[in-house]
């Protein structure tokens, strides 16, 4: 028991010492993608990268496809046409459960929680994919099961406090307020240690204060893990200042995509922008 | 709220802790009726157990047996198997020692209690229903499976067709239409027998529970274009069937129920769809049966009748209940005489007197039930101590019965059980009485 | 001022998540066994065994069984008795046809056989949902129940097609009285409700209820929607069976398939609403309502008639049962969806700031 | 073959009593969104009630007319003691709800009426029509034809009903987005009050037509039973499918168990009749994995 804990506090260090913004290769490349719900194109020959280590937004107007996109990498939506290589290993259809075992978290646009559930039992959720033992060992009560589950609870209890969420750890998050369960939902994506992260309109709905802690939480992510994040945000500014890259959609089309000031100054986003009354 | 779920909760266990103490008295033989007036049978229900209960307080109103008095309570049981075990372990806390026989009055719930009954020596009376092959009473002691079993019923049906085609059923196809259930299956053995040695075809026709849409099965009927059906059906099933055959033109006189398919509560709701219609019987159905009409007069006469429907005296199902309660009283009659007369008896004591029945014709003539019940004799080696039916048939308004008693084919039926109750035994580790010991 | 748990620091994440941490509540729960298992025995009379308490904890078990399937990973099933059927049936041919196998094998066997039915009959929750899968569960309440009556080697070959339990004996103690089937009864129920508690706190439990709450989020996470779902419907089957095979051996003594039909299986659904929707403690709760509930009407309402001096006859009674019962749901229901076990909840959270409301 | 035709013709117009059963449920789910597992307990209500008033010396027409007063009663105090209460709530609460709701009317209506079986008389006779009989040989049921006449007529009221009328527009409007219909005015808890109302009408017409061919009783609550797999056949919230899921569900389980027993037994030998009781199920199941929709149910996306 012990020494499995000093095993997970040496696999924490490493972490710790590999991290500092540093932009590595391609792990994520998408390729011509299309997909299409019943004749209704969601996705058109989309086409784009995330580089390991940095920020990459995806904005754009409503129903631009920002969420289909995502919906795409974590294998949610199976698109019709276009190939997705992630880690050198390409797919075109994948369960999103196994996305997840790939190391693909996220979050999402309306909160996706499991209400019943305490904050330490959403947050313990998070980490499934990691944790082994089965049925028999869970129903026993003591021996192999236990004690992974209570190695697993420490690596929680370090999310716990990054996130500064003591204080609601059993409370169910039905309870919780809109802003603290946005909290609680990276906290989930967060637990599963993932080497991509997928945040769908993190900052929705919050006031200013919430949006500097978010922006906050969200940056020490990057910055002391060095989890690749793909971001789709409306708020303008907090795109343009803590993306390294960020690509554009309208209408299921890719219209741009480069560093924020590259974007900026694309004139088509800036008539997407325009015409649908920004 | 709170407050009232534990007051209910406190309450709940208060009531349930009342129960269970010993209830009988000096002089009282008490019954426990475990009934069932809801549900989908609740109808037949209501006049059975009220033509039962009316005999009881017919009989205290007219002195009780030698002066002990009857008493009972009720059960409802819904015909649920589960709610009649409960019924049954409740009621047994209040008779105590002293209980009167238990009528189960349902296949299912009988089949539970066989074990628990033996265990506490009360004696279970499974008229026209039950586990057919307790007729051995070297391997069930306590329990009863009197005046017929479905067995008997189906060879004496077959007999009476047999008679009606000039003594030979040969080359004739007969179609046996029934409740997939215990109570349908049990005569199939019999009626299988019955189709090799008088060499007619035998067409079964099983009608899954609870029988209220019979389309296929009438027009399998039309298909097979059968001699005869014999019909065992039970609640809905049987007013179904009656309007199935209406539809594809079976003649009713050609289908003969069962008698628990053989009732008004089956025929009237047919409508005219059920005229002609066939079916076994132990009891007549009307008011001029000397003991029902004595009960109109002595126990409606002073208000105290069980019907709330008091148009349903009379009927087959009433006049059933009451020869439920005649066989009961006159067991506890019985065994009184061997006992001593005026005292309370043992569920031991009228588990002997119900296996040394002996209700001949005079016997009924006296007690006003001719047409209640056949002629009964019961040993150790035979609890049914019938097996004879009688058929009527529904003339549009009335059940008019057709002929005088039948009887069952006992020299291929009763081996039957006799193996049957062997193999139970053997299950069950059970070592049987010595009939010829037993008095 | 004696359930407080405050003073009862937790210096390690195991002592945070023992299977009771409040210590109240371990000595409540070691006292409440020791009491059902040494002091009941002493003063409760047969009725109470074999029509309360023996009854109470078959249905307890199956209402744990589908209260995993429903309460826990949200799935809806209406043929709960269809699944005790196939473990009472099984267990009956494990002992017929299986020489000397012990009892308690053939009751885990009919667990494992009633899951194995489970799985097959869960295969469609895969594709369809809520009250759609509530239309499925009955064609395995329907199609269950033919099978058992309509091979007749299932019940051995018996013209009527009811069987009857065999002698339970284990190591060559016979169960034969009520006390000894109770204590049997109950040394099952109780492991197997310690299994379900410790199921539902680990990562089993977590995937599901994070199907049951959302099932898309809980897939992305990385559950397999499949494997967990149809370990629910294993589980909970399993669990039903071991209490159709009690409901066979230590309790009815013999049963027909008709016995399983729907009403069973609405019981049992009865039992997990009022109880609690997703508690163990909820099951339990629930069984004793449903159970109490009727024999509490027919003991009160009949007399209290009589005093008043209203016309009720027993048929009246039984009406005014079901319109309790279905009146009871829907109170429950829009009152509190988590039932018994979450009035008992918010009891003990009053208990704990009693005296001091705030 | 002759025998092939009619057991189809049988089985179509039995399926018209599932459909009628089955119409029921689907006002309701369009409407509300409720799966009113009560509408078989409805059915029990409406036809007890109108031979209770009938038992007590009230004419049939006006036993009818009053039996659909207490139909709409009790429709609007589902709607407002119940349902009401559980806005909001997921639909499958709403669904052990109308469980719950089945207990009660099937406790109150035999409480308020009694519990024996009865007749209704509408006066068409069961039997077959004499003409087909003589000519091909043919079974068809006048009575089953007058209830297939009946149901049709129902389908075509309620089509107008739902197409021409403001509170059909109306209704179809809130079937499509409570939400919305609320936003532009229509008040939901009148509507839902109407299609109770409309629900408890389908209810007697079933209620009587099955009464007086089965008798009035305690088993009628059972054609609910019979109604669930039509209505995953044809999709909960289509009065098409109600229809078309009826007349398959009729007419394939009266094949079957003509059909499938004998060549069962070849197979296992034994006895496998009453194969009707699970038949509809599974083909019902077998369907849903083909199709979760049903035939004519509106294909859902789960959106995330």
């Amino acid at each position: 028991m012990t020494m499995r804990l000093n095993e997970l506090q040496q696999v924490g260090d490493a972490v710790a010492e590999t991290a500092g913004r540093k932009i590595g290769d391609v792990i994520l490349s998408l390729e011509h993608i299309s997909l299409a719900f019943g004749g209704v194109k969601a996705l058109t020959d989309i086409s784009f990268d995330v580089r390991e280590g940095e920020i990459r937004a995806i904005i754009g107007p409503n129903g631009a496809g920002k969420s289909s996109m995502l919906n795409v990498i974590n294998g949610v939506y199976h698109p019709q046409e276009g190939r997705i290589v992630f880690h050198g290993r390409e797919r075109r259809a994948m369960e999103p459960h196994k996305a997840a075992r790939q190391g693909i978290a996220r979050t999402f646009q309306n909160i996706a929680l499991f209400k019943g559930m305490s904050v330490l039992d959403n947050l313990m959720t998070g980490r499934v994919t990691k944790m082994h033992h089965g049925l028999f060992a869970h129903m026993l009560g003591f021996g192999p099961g236990r004690r992974e589950e209570l190695a697993h609870r420490q690596k929680v209890e370090e999310v716990i406090d990054f996130l500064e969420i003591q204080h609601i750890r059993k409370t169910p998050v039905g309870r919780l307020p809109y802003g603290l369960q946005k909290r609680v939902e990276l906290g989930r994506a967060l637990a599963a240690e993932p080497s991509l992260l997928l945040l769908d309109e993190p900052m929705a709905g919050m006031n200013v204060e919430e949006k500097e802690d978010m922006c906050r939480f969200i940056l020490d992510v990057n910055d002391q893990m060095g989890t690749t994040i793909v971001l789709i945000e409306h708020d303008m500014g907090v795109v343009m200042d803590i993306s390294d890259r960020v690509v554009v959609l309208d209408y299921g089309k890719k219209i741009g995509d480069g560093v924020p000031a590259e974007v900026k100054a694309n004139p088509d986003v800036i008539k997407a922008y325009l015409g649908a009354g920004h | 709220m709170k407050r009232i779920a534990l007051a209910v909760a406190a309450a709940a266990t208060l009531a349930v802790g009342s129960i269970g103490t010993a209830h009988a008295q000096a002089k009282e033989q008490f019954f426990p009726i475990l009934s069932y007036r809801v549900g989908p049978y609740g109808a037949n229900g209501q006049s059975l157990f009220g033509g039962m209960i009316d005999y009881l307080q017919y009989v205290n109103m007219k002195g009780g047996v030698n002066g002990v008095m009857m008493t009972w309570e009720e059960c409802e049981t819904e015909y649920n198997n589960a709610k009649g075990v409960e019924c049954y372990e409740r009621l047994k806390g209040k008779a105590g020692a002293n209980s009167a026989p238990v009528f189960p009055l349902s296949t299912g719930i009988s089949y539970a209690l066989i074990d628990k009954s033996a265990a506490d020596k009360i004696p279970l009376a499974m008229v026209g229903y039950g586990r057919t092959d307790a007729v051995d009473g070297s391997v069930f002691p306590f329990a009863f499976t009197m005046v017929g079993t479905y067995q008997m019923q189906a060879t004496a049906i077959v007999k009476y067709l047999k008679d009606q085609n000039k003594g030979s059923l040969a080359g004739k196809k007969i179609a046996y239409m029934y409740h997939d259930s215990a109570y349908g299956k049990e005569p199939i053995v019999a009626l299988e027998a019955e189709a090799r040695v008088n060499k007619f075809e035998l067409v079964q026709i099983p009608v899954a529970h609870p029988g209220n849409e019979q389309g296929a099965q009438w027009l399998k009927v039309r298909q097979e274009r059968p001699d005869y059906v014999i019909f065992w059906g039970w609640g809905v099933m049987n007013q179904t069937a009656l309007k199935a055959a209406q539809k594809v033109g079976f003649p009713r006189e050609k289908m003969i129920g069962s008698w628990w398919a053989g009732s008004e509560e089956d025929t009237v709701p047919a409508g005219d769809a059920a005229k002609g219609y066939m079916s076994a019987t132990w009891n007549v159905a009307g008011k001029d049966v000397p003991l029902v009409a004595d009960i109109e007069k002595v126990v409606y006469g002073a208000g105290k009748g069980n019907l709330s429907d008091k148009s349903k005296l009379g009927s087959i199902l009433y006049n059933r209940g009451v020869s439920y309660g005649v066989l009961a009283v006159e067991a506890i009659r019985k065994a009184q005489e061997k006992y001593g007369k005026g005292k309370t008896m043992s569920g031991e004591q009228i588990a002997w007197a119900m296996e040394n029945l002996d209700l001949n014709d005079a016997k009924l003539k006296a007690l006003g039930a001719t047409g209640l019940l056949p002629p009964i004799k019961t040993s150790c080696e035979d609890h049914e101590g019938s097996g004879k039916i009688k058929l009527q048939q529904w003339d549009g308004t009335k059940w008019v019965v057709k002929t005088d008693w039948i009887d069952g084919n006992r020299q291929l039926v009763h081996p039957l059980f006799k193996a049957s109750a062997a193999q139970f035994a053997k299950d069950k580790g059970i070592t049987p009485r010595d009939c010829k010991k037993a008095m | 001022m004696l359930y407080r748990e405050a003073g009862q620091f937790k210096a390690s994440f195991a002592e945070d998540m023992q299977i009771f941490p409040i210590r109240q509540d371990r000595i409540a729960i070691g006292l409440l066994l020791a009491f059902a298992f040494f002091g009941i025995p002493l003063f409760a009379s047969e009725y109470w065994f074999s029509a309360i308490l023996i009854p109470f904890l078959i249905f307890a078990l199956a209402a744990l069984g589908l209260n995993i399937l429903t309460g826990y990973c949200g799935q809806l099933s209406l043929g709960t008795a269809a699944f005790m059927a196939v473990g009472a049936y099984a267990a009956y041919n494990f002992q017929l046809r299986v020489e000397g196998i012990p009892i308690l094998v053939s009751f885990v066997l009919a667990g494992f056989t009633a899951a194995a039915v489970g799985v097959l009959f869960g295969l469609p929750s895969l594709r369809i949902k809520g009250f759609y899968l509530a239309v499925a569960t009955l064609a395995a309440q329907f199609f269950i129940v033919w099978v058992l009556t309509k091979f007749p080697w299932l019940s051995n070959n018996s013209s009527s097609g009811v069987i009857s339990a065999q002698k339970i004996q284990i190591l060559g103690f016979s169960f034969d009285t009520p006390v000894s089937k109770y204590l049997l009864v109950l040394g099952i129920v109780v492991v197997m409700a310690l299994a379900a508690k410790n199921l539902a706190r680990s990562g089993t439990g977590r995937a599901w209820m994070a199907v049951r709450d959302m099932d898309v989020a809980a897939q992305v996470i990385g559950i397999p929607l499949m494997h967990t779902k149809l370990t629910a419907f294993a589980v909970s089957s399993f669990y039903c069976g071991v209490a159709g095979a009690l409901y066979a051996f230590c309790y009815l003594g013999s049963v027909e398939p008709d016995g399983f039909n729907l009403d069973l299986s609405f019981r049992i659904l009865f039992m997990v609403i009022i109880g609690g929707v997703g508690t163990v403690l909820g099951s339990f709760l629930g069984a004793a309502f449903i159970l109490l509930l009727p024999i509490f009407l027919d003991n009160t309402l009949l007399p209290t008639a009589h005093a008043l001096g209203l016309p009720f006859s027993n048929a009246t009674v039984s009406h005014i049962q079901f319109m309790v019962f279905g009146a009871l749901i829907m109170f429950f229901l829009i009152v509190e969806p988590h039932g018994l076990a979450r009035l008992w909840q918010i009891t003990k959270e009053k208990l704990r700031l009693w005296p001091f409301p705030h | 073959m002759q025998f092939f035709f009619e057991a189809l013709i049988g089985g179509l117009l039995s399926g018209v009593m599932y459909s009628l059963v089955a119409l029921g449920f689907v006002l309701i789910y369009k409407a509300s969104g409720v799966f009113n597992f009560a509408q078989g307990a409805m059915v029990f209500f409406a036809a007890l009630t109108v031979v209770g008033f009938v038992g007590k010396g009230v004419p049939l027409p006006i036993a009818i007319v009053l039996a659909f007063g207490a139909m709409v009663l009790l429709g609007l105090a589902t709607e407002r003691f119940v349902l009401r209460k559980l806005v909001g709530q997921p639909p499958i609460s709403l669904f052990m709800a109308t469980i719950g709701l089945t207990f009660f009317i099937e406790g109150l209506a035999p409480m308020l009426w009694g519990d024996a079986v009865q007749p209704i008389e509408l006066g068409i006779q069961d039997e077959p029509i004499p003409w087909l009989l003589e000519r091909f040989d043919i079974v068809v049921s006048r009575f089953d034809l007058v209830a297939s006449g009946i149901a049709a007529a129902l389908v075509v009221v309620l089509a107008i009903f739902f197409q021409k009328t403001r509170i059909g527009r109306a209704l179809r409007a809130v079937a499509d987005d409570h939400q919305a219909a609320l936003s532009i005015g229509i008040p939901l808890e009148r509507i839902w009050a109407i299609v109770w109302a409309v629900a408890g009408f389908v209810a007697l017409v079933a209620g009587l037509l099955w009464g007086s061919r089965n008798g009035v009783q305690f088993a009628l609550t059972f054609t609910a039973l019979k109604a669930l797999p039509v209505l995953v056949l044809g999709g909960f919230d289509s009065v098409a499918g109600a229809i078309v899921g009826g007349l398959i569900i009729g007419a394939s389980e009266k094949l079957a168990e003509i059909y499938l027993p004998p060549l069962m037994q070849a197979g296992f030998g034994g006895n496998f009749g009453g194969i009707e009781g699970w038949f509809p199920y599974v083909l019902a199941l077998l369907f849903l994995l083909v199709r979760p929709e049903g035939l004519f149910g509106e294909r859902h996306i789960d959106r995330v």
